[in-house]
C-alpha cells in the first residue's frame, strides 16, 4: 500500500516529527511504500541543515535524510511555509538576494500541489501535527 | 493551469477546520491549501466544526492586531468550483452563533443557468459524520 | 497581592480557561486575549460559564478589543460584565497586578 | 466504509477527543496517540467517558504502547476494552480502513 | 557559579507546569530553566496541576518513542536546593493517580541534620490558589 | 515599570509573537521600559534573517529588529533552542563546523541565564505563548 504523510509541525515542540518518522518506518518495515512526506506549517523546519541538537537527544532532521537516502522516500518542504519561516534553498537564496541554503541533505523545497498530488496518488494520507 | 490531475483519477477530498482563526496559522493556510487544491479538479468540501466556524463569521477586523484579513478570500472560492462549505449546527450553537453571523458566501451554478446559490450548508453533528465517511482523503491542520 | 491571568485560548478547544478561574482570588484579573476572546461571547455556554464564574469568584474579567474585531465579536455581544480593552489596557493591568500569570 | 481516527491530545487539555467521538460511526476505530494516550488511564474522569463512548457508538480504542510507557501507563492500567498496539499496529489500522481522520 | 543574583534581591518564582511531557517539549525545557535558575539563589517552586502531574509520574520509559527520558532529572533538584514540589490534588484524582503513582522525590534538609525530606507536597485546588498569590514571578511554557 | 517579555512560539504559526510584540510597543508608548524580550522554544525563530515572508503579511522579525533600534530592547535568543532549532550566529557556526549566520539584526543568541536574570530585575515578567 502507498501511504503519504503530512507534518504540520517542527522538530522538538511537539512530538508531531517523531511520531511521523516512527509511523513510516513502521509502514516501510511491513513492506509498504512511503511515497512522500510533506511538510507544512512549522513542519518546514524539520528540515534544517543548521540544527545541532544536544548528543544525546534525538538528531530528528538527520533521521529524516537518512531515512529519505534508505528507502527513496521524498521530502518536500513546502515553498511557501520556507519563504515565512526562514527556509532556503540555493535557488530561493539566489532569487531574493538573501540567506543561505539551509536545506539538509534529502530534503526539497516544492510548492503545495504537492501535497495534493500525495493526497491523490497514495493509498492513504495520514497528517501528524500538534 | 492545464490538467494537474494525471492519474486522471477524481478523489473526494474534506479540509477539516477546526480552530479559529488568527490565533494560529491553520486557517489561513488550510485555506491557501484548498486554493491549490482547486487546479486539481477533485472533489473538494470544507468542513467547519468547533472553533473552526469563526472562520467564516462575518466582520472580521484585523486592524487591531496588525495581521492580514484573509476572510475575504473565502468569497472566491465558488469562482473556484469549491462550493461545499459544511458547518455544523451544534458548533454554532454552542458559541451563540446563527447561520446569519456567517459571511453570505455563494457560488454561481453553471447547470442552473449559472444562478446565484449559498456555498454554506448548516449541517447537524450526524450529518457531518456521515460526509466524513464518504471521503478519501481528510487533510486536518 | 493580586495577579493578571492572561488566557489565549478558547474554552471550547482547551481547559485553560478552566483551570484558570479555579486558581483565582478575589480581586484577580482575568484577561482573554488572542483566541480566549471566543470564550467572552454572549450566548454561547462558554460565557454562561464566565459570568457564573465571575459571580462566585469576584474576579474582574476582560476581553482584547483587537483580538476580538479579528474575530468578528462587536463590544456589544459581550457577555455582561466583561470589559474591553486595548493593548494600552493590558499594559496597565499588568502594572497595576503584582504578578502576570499566563494559562498556556 | 470506516474511518480510522487518531486523537493526540489528552482529553483534559483539548476537546478533540469529544468532538472526535461525537463524529464517529460504528465500526471505526479511534486510536491514541502521543499525550493523547492519558485519557485511556482506567479509574480516570476521562476514562470513563471513554468506557462510556466505547459502549454507545460501537467504535474501537486503540492506545499507542510506546506512547503509554513514555507516560507511566502500564497495559494493566488501561479502561477495559481499550487495545494497547504498536506502531505496526497503526499502520495496519490505517491500512485497514478507508481513510485517516487526524483531530489536531 | 559564583554570585549570579547581582542585584542582590532575591524574587519568589513559580514554575507552572500544566502539560504532559514528550507530546511537546515545554515540560523538558521548563525543568532546564529550573535547573539554570538554582544558580540564581532565588526562592523557588514547581507547581504541576493539569496534565502536568505526569512529569513526575513513576516508570517513565521512552524507548519505543526514540526520545530521551528526562524524569530523572527530578531526582537532582534537591541537591540544588529546589526541594518545593507542589502538586494539586485534584489534578491528580481527576486523571486516577495518587500520590504513590509519583516518583518519590526527596531532598536532604541541612538544618535538620540533612535528614531526608519528601520535595513533593500534594495541595489541595485552594492551597494551590494561595500559593499563586505569593510569588513575584510566574513562569509558564 | 520595568518589563520583561518571554516569547515561547514562533512567528506565523502562533499569534503569540504578534501579541508580545504589541504589548511591547504599547509599553513602550506608555513611558515604560521594555528591560528585554526573551525568546525560548520556538520563540527562537522569531530572529531568523532567513524569512521572507509575503509583502502583503506581517513582517514579523523585520518588527522586532526595529523595536530593538528604536528603543534599545535588548533581544535573546536561548543558545539552547537555538541549537536544537538550526539558529547560528558566527560563533556558533564556526563552533559547530556547519551553517551559518542567520541571526536578525538586533537580536543575540544566549544563556538561560537571561531569562532568570529578566525575571529578577524587571518589575513584571509577561509570557506569550501557544
Amino acid at each position: 500500500m502507498k501511504f503519504g504523510i503530512l507534518v504540520n509541525e517542527g522538530p522538538y515542540q511537539h512530538q508531531a516529527s517523531d511520531s511521523a518518522y516512527q509511523f513510516a518506518r513502521a509502514a516501510l518495515e511491513k513492506g509498504h511504500e512511503v511515497t512522500r512526506v510533506f511538510f507544512y506549517h512549522d513542519g518546514v523546519y524539520n528540515g534544517t541543515s543548521y540544527s545541532v541538537p544536544p548528543l544525546d537527544d534525538r538528531q530528528v532532521t538527520k533521521q529524516w535524510s537518512e531515512l529519505a537516502k534508505e528507502h527513496d522516500v521524498d521530502l518536500v518542504l513546502c515553498v511557501a511555509a520556507c519563504q515565512r519561516r526562514g527556509m532556503m534553498d540555493d535557488g530561493e537564496a539566489e532569487r531574493h538576494g538573501k540567506g543561505a541554503n539551509n536545506v539538509a541533505e534529502g530534503f526539497r523545497i516544492s510548492g503545495l500541489g504537492q501535497l495534493i498530488e500525495t493526497g491523490i496518488q497514495s493509498d492513504r494520507l495520514v497528517t501528524f501535527g500538534d | 493551469m492545464g490538467d494537474m490531475n494525471e492519474g486522471g483519477s477524481t478523489k473526494k477530498f474534506l479540509y477539516l477546520n477546526r480552530k479559529a482563526p488568527y490565533g494560529t496559522v491553520y486557517a489561513l493556510e488550510s485555506l491557501e491549501v484548498v486554493l491549490i487544491a482547486a487546479a486539481f479538479e477533485q472533489d473538494v468540501s470544507l468542513a467547519f466544526i468547533d472553533d473552526g466556524v469563526y472562520q467564516i463569521i462575518q466582520g472580521q477586523d484585523t486592524t487591531g492586531i496588525g495581521m492580514k484579513n484573509f476572510s475575504p478570500t473565502f468569497n472566491a472560492l465558488g469562482d473556484y468550483d469549491i462550493n461545499k462549505l459544511y458547518v455544523e449546527k451544534e458548533s454554532l450553537d454552542e458559541r451563540g452563533l446563527t447561520e446569519d453571523d456567517l459571511m453570505p458566501l455563494v457560488y454561481e451554478d453553471e447547470d442552473d443557468d449559472w444562478a446565484e446559490k449559498p456555498s454554506i450548508r448548516v449541517v447537524s453533528r450526524a450529518e457531518m459524520a456521515d460526509l466524513m465517511q464518504d471521503q478519501d482523503v481528510i487533510l486536518s491542520f | 497581592m493580586s495577579i493578571l491571568h492572561t488566557v489565549n485560548k478558547s474554552a471550547y478547544e482547551r481547559n485553560a480557561l478552566e483551570s484558570c478561574l479555579g486558581h483565582t482570588r478575589p480581586g484577580d484579573a482575568v484577561l482573554l486575549i488572542e483566541d480566549g476572546v471566543i470564550s467572552a461571547r454572549a450566548g454561547s455556554t462558554a460565557g454562561e460559564k464566565l459570568a457564573a464564574a465571575m459571580a462566585e469568584t469576584g474576579v474582574s474579567i476582560y476581553a482584547l478589543g483587537a483580538d476580538m474585531a479579528a474575530r468578528g465579536i462587536p463590544e456589544d455581544k459581550l457577555v455582561d460584565g466583561v470589559k474591553a480593552i486595548d493593548y494600552a489596557g493590558f499594559v496597565d493591568l499588568a502594572a497595576e497586578n503584582d504578578a502576570v500569570e499566563a494559562w498556556l
